[in-house]
């Protein structure tokens, strides 16, 4: 079916966690997006935001998780149950299914969380052995949807930045052990591009590894060559955009320093 | 107003009320897709129906590939966008292959934009898309700067304007669009010299030049520190350049710059446009240019004009202002 | 670079954050009412206090009254305001009689813009404004046409700016501030010359030209056809030229153009201005100069600085990128 | 006093005909207020809006009567009580009090007709004999006021130009005949500017005309030199400032062709 515009009703909001909303709403159209893709949300000003989807059920139910930074965010986030939100979506391409016989480790930092808990919640039953996930923030009041992994039957590894939950320091002590004892593992990684090109850097030669990039966007669907990132090997021009050929990548197709 | 005889077909009134013909090119109505917003074509092609459009012009395209500008290459403004994208294109070999095929089928009209460095590499691609079907227009953007000559852009002197019209016209029959910079001193001279260089339709304008501070960073917002500002903040800017060029020069001025309703469009036909290019508004509304399509005929009527032809320049000096 | 360290008075920092010196000019801090947008002075006393501003810029002066353009003379734009004033005035010899003495008692200091249709006018104001007390400073405003040239305005072609600040130089030694025109290909050339000629600082920029369109009329808006455009649609426009003169030149700049925050404010000291002028954002918002004062030490600190003057230039290329 | 920033609470909204609202408020500021003056009100957009006074009282209620006519007004049409609007007022010059011994007659068009019932209710008492009230309009739907008037004790003449109401025409016909009958009359005046030019071309010898002008607006305060208007005689610059030399006018003062 391929993307669309829509209009969706808010179907649910939640506040959940200070400064972190979530926003819930079906659509049929929303019924194949994969996790990964994105919703490009008209708010204020020129541009529309790109959002990924936190949430993909089989009927078209979906929903984002943001953080608000800036005035679109802001806006968003005063958004009522009732209130109609426009969208091109779903956009770009998502996490490709995982292996099911390899192990399999889902990656977030902050508003990278999101994504990788639609797709544990897509494909997570499907897997021979339980997915490990390890979630990091700041602090531990910006750790995100811990408790719908555990509805999952995930018990997620956190670390944060201050030490005040989990591990003190970021997600790559706990990814460093895992890859050590699964070094044939797939990798899903979704947050800050320092992080993503430090786990990158980390990555076992055995391993699969796929990262979802965050970069300013103007169309979203591939036509302004605004978002790009740097592509690996020889390719000219030497870009891969984030709206169309990603938002996620396999590390190889990258060049991350 | 020697070139508004040229607009009118006969008996093109009260029959297609939006039809224009600019010189040789002729639309089913006056709204294109303007150059770099809509890429080539397909990947709008989910949310819009090209063949509803009056044209699509193509993101520029250079002899060789060009890599554009690091990111970030986008940054908001108060009504309006800065974009440093850098003319990132793949080469005009890769464009005839992987591109042209699906707009030729696309059942639009297709205007290439055309880029280079030097003013052979602009004939080169020119001459390139000679052998190729399915163009209806070239488009040349002279905001490039001119390696040879220190860098300055072509636009931006009326002498090396008319030496990139005249080597791009020596190469082609097709209808000639000239893509006019604001970033000049003297807007009307450059015009002159292009339309007296052989140019068939002068396109107004580009994006001025700007730039943005990230106050996060303390530095300057896009990778490539400076870059083009868009959008309904140079509307204005726009308006003055079309209004001035167009009684200028005795050819038709496709006019550009922050339109998002038709009765932007209208504005830009009063003050002398005989077609528009909509950008920027579509990466927030990619339907917009069809509804803008929808919305036109009965603006006009209200506005007392029975087709886009009779609108154009209706604001000059001399003129009734309207069919009221 | 070679101007920043003239910019950092000695002992300053941690003192008086606010105070700026821009060459001989002295203020308490960077922002200045701009020229045009806020009379002689008495039109906004009931709303601001004038002490408190760094300065005020009054409206261009000119050696005989000039009558200015007809109505209508402005016009609103997305993000921003057209006007074609005209630099009407009642002439130096009706300003120092009436306007100077409220301004002398005001308490702030006095910028006085001056205009002229020739390189004579421009001296003559100056010099007939040399016999007066309470003027800190004069700003050249070179956007006028010379009407001996063929009305090409001044400040749109290297020579003759630079004529105009030689003779007005040749006539004062007070602070000599040259405000530039975004209208040209090369603002950088012009502010060379321009500070070559003589000029202490540059003011940087003067309204962009533009045009809209009064659909209900099917007319050009303003009486004049064309003005200029202000507010935060050009402050993208402001910020680039800003940015690359301040570079270019070794006197201070200060930054004018859309401000409307202390952020914007923050964003033109970062790309090199030594101080700032508000203009159109006073229409609505009288107290916004003020409340942007107030809020200033605490968005510098937020930043890593300590002072205005630590902030200018801190996103050049080389710089670290502020105090964090 | 003088004029100042002020914030005042909407106390009542009342739609007053299609399009036409009017908006009640009170602030001490407001107390010397006079008929003809006006409030310079941030809406939407680069610049305020100016809106004469409708209603002032001894202790500082005011009102505006408005027509929705474009983004600034609509903005304000949707007000509600309690909301707070930012008003710089009471700015210009309003009407002269009127001599008591003179024959008085308002005549106005359209939103015109707010600043002289402003001007009836403050000084209609104190006359000698009571005012004549010509009010006119496009349609009868489009006659304001005309109520308030009665309840001050004045039938008003009403003129449309559809013949809907009162007299098929304009305010020109009965002002002309009340001129020919009070040559001496005092004639306050407000309305489109043509209606003005109009009226002034009517004017008696030994009458008094006071015409309160409109032109576009920058700062509203003298400043800016935008909202000018022809100045009669030899005047350099040939202009008056609606704002603050106006927006009432002595009709000499004026050139008005
Ligand atoms: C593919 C993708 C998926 C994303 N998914 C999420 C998500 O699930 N949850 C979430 O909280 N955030 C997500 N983001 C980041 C989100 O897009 C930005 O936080 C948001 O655009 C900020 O908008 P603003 O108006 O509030 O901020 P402002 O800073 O005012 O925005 C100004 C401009 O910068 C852009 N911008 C600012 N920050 C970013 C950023 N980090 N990435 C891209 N553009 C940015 C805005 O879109 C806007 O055009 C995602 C970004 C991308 C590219
Ligand atoms: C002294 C004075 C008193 C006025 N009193 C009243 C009144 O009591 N009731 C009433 O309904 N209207 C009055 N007006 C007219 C009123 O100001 C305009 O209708 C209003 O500004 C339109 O704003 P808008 O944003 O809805 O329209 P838009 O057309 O979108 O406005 C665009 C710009 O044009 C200006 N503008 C548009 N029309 C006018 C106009 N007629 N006069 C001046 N500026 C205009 C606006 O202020 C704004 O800056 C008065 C005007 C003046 C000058
Ligand atoms: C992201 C972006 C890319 C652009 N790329 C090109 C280009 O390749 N060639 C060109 O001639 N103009 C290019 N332009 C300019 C537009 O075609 C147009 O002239 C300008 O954006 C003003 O119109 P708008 O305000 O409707 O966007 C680009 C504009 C934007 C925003
Ligand atoms: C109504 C108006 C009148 C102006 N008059 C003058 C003037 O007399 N002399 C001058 O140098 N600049 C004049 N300007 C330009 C301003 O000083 C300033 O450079 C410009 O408006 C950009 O700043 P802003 O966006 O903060 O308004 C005028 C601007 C406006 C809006
Ligand atoms: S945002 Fe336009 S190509 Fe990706
Ligand atoms: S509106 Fe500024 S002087 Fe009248």
């Amino acid at each position: 079916m391929g993307p669309k515009a829509l209009e969706v009703v808010i179907a649910r909001r939640e506040l959940v966690a200070p400064e972190h909303v979530e926003l819930y709403f079906s659509h049929p159209a929303l019924k194949e997006a994969v996790p990964g893709q994105f919703a490009h949300i008209a708010t204020v000003g020129t541009l529309r935001r790109p959002i990924s989807f936190s949430r993909i059920g089989e009927a078209g139910e979906a929903a984002v998780l943001f953080r608000v930074v800036g005035r679109g965010t802001a806006w968003l986030a005063e958004r009522r149950e009732g209130e109609v939100l426009d969208l091109l979506a779903p956009l770009g391409r998502g996490y490709p299914p995982p292996d099911p016989g390899r192990p399999w480790c889902l990656v977030g930092g902050g508003v990278g969380i999101p994504p990788l808990y639609a797709a544990l919640g897509k494909w997570g039953r499907g897997m021979q052995s339980m997915a490990t996930v390890i979630l990091g923030a700041r602090t531990a009041a910006a750790v995100l949807m811990a408790d719908d992994f555990r509805a999952l039957g995930v018990e997620p590894t956190i670390t944060t930045d201050d030490g005040s939950l989990g591990e003190r320091g970021t997600v790559l002590g706990p990814l460093r052990r895992w890859w050590q004892t699964h070094p044939e593992g797939q990798v899903y990684a979704c947050g800050p591009t320092p992080m993503l090109a430090a786990i990158a850097r980390l990555k076992s030669p055995g391993g699969r590894l796929y990262l979802g990039m965050e970069q300013r966007m103007g169309c979203g669907v591939g036509a302004c060559l605004a978002c790009v990132v740097p592509a690996a090997g020889a390719a000219m021009p030497p870009w891969r955009r984030v709206c169309s050929d990603g938002p996620v990548f396999a590390a190889e197709e990258l060049r991350l320093d | 107003m020697a070139g508004q005889a040229d607009l009118t077909p006969a008996g093109s009134v009260g029959e297609e009320p939006l039809a224009v013909r600019l010189g040789g090119l002729c639309l089913p109505n006056p709204i294109i897709a303007a150059s770099g917003t809509f890429g080539f074509g397909p990947e709008y092609a989910p949310f819009v129906r090209l063949s509803r459009l009056g044209a699509v012009a193509v993101k520029g395209v250079s002899l060789d590939p060009w890599p554009g500008n690091p990111p970030p290459r986008v940054w908001e403004t108060p009504a309006g966008l800065l974009n440093s994208i850098g003319l990132q294109n793949p080469g005009v070999e890769v464009f005839c292959r992987d591109d042209l095929p699906f707009l030729r089928q696309a059942g639009t009209r297709v205007v290439v934009n055309i880029i280079g460095k030097t003013v052979e590499e602009y004939a080169r691609v020119a001459e390139r898309l000679e052998r190729e079907a399915g163009i209806d227009a070239l488009e040349v953007n002279i905001s490039c700067p001119n390696v040879k000559e220190g860098g300055i852009a072509f636009g931006q002197d009326p002498e090396h304007a008319a030496l990139v019209t005249r080597a791009v016209r020596a190469v082609t029959d097709r209808p000639l669009i000239v893509k006019l910079s604001p970033n000049v001193s003297d807007p009307v001279a450059i015009a002159q010299a292009v339309a007296e260089a052989g140019a068939d339709i002068l396109s107004a304008i580009n994006t001025v030049v700007g730039m943005a501070i990230d106050l996060e960073r303390l530095r300057p917002a896009l990778g490539a520190v400076t870059g083009g500002l868009s959008g309904p903040a140079i509307k204005p800017i726009a308006l003055r350049i079309v209004y001035e060029v167009s009684q200028a020069v005795g050819i038709p001025v496709i006019g550009i710059g922050g339109i998002e309703t038709a009765e932007d469009v209208l504005e830009f036909l009063v003050a002398g446009a005989s077609a528009v290019m909509v950008g920027t508004v579509t990466f927030r509304h990619p339907r917009r240019m069809e509804e803008i399509i929808e919305a036109l005929p009965a603006l006009l009527r209200r506005h007392g004009f029975r087709s886009v032809n009779e609108a154009v320049g209706a604001a000059w000096p001399g003129r009734s202002g309207g069919g009221r």
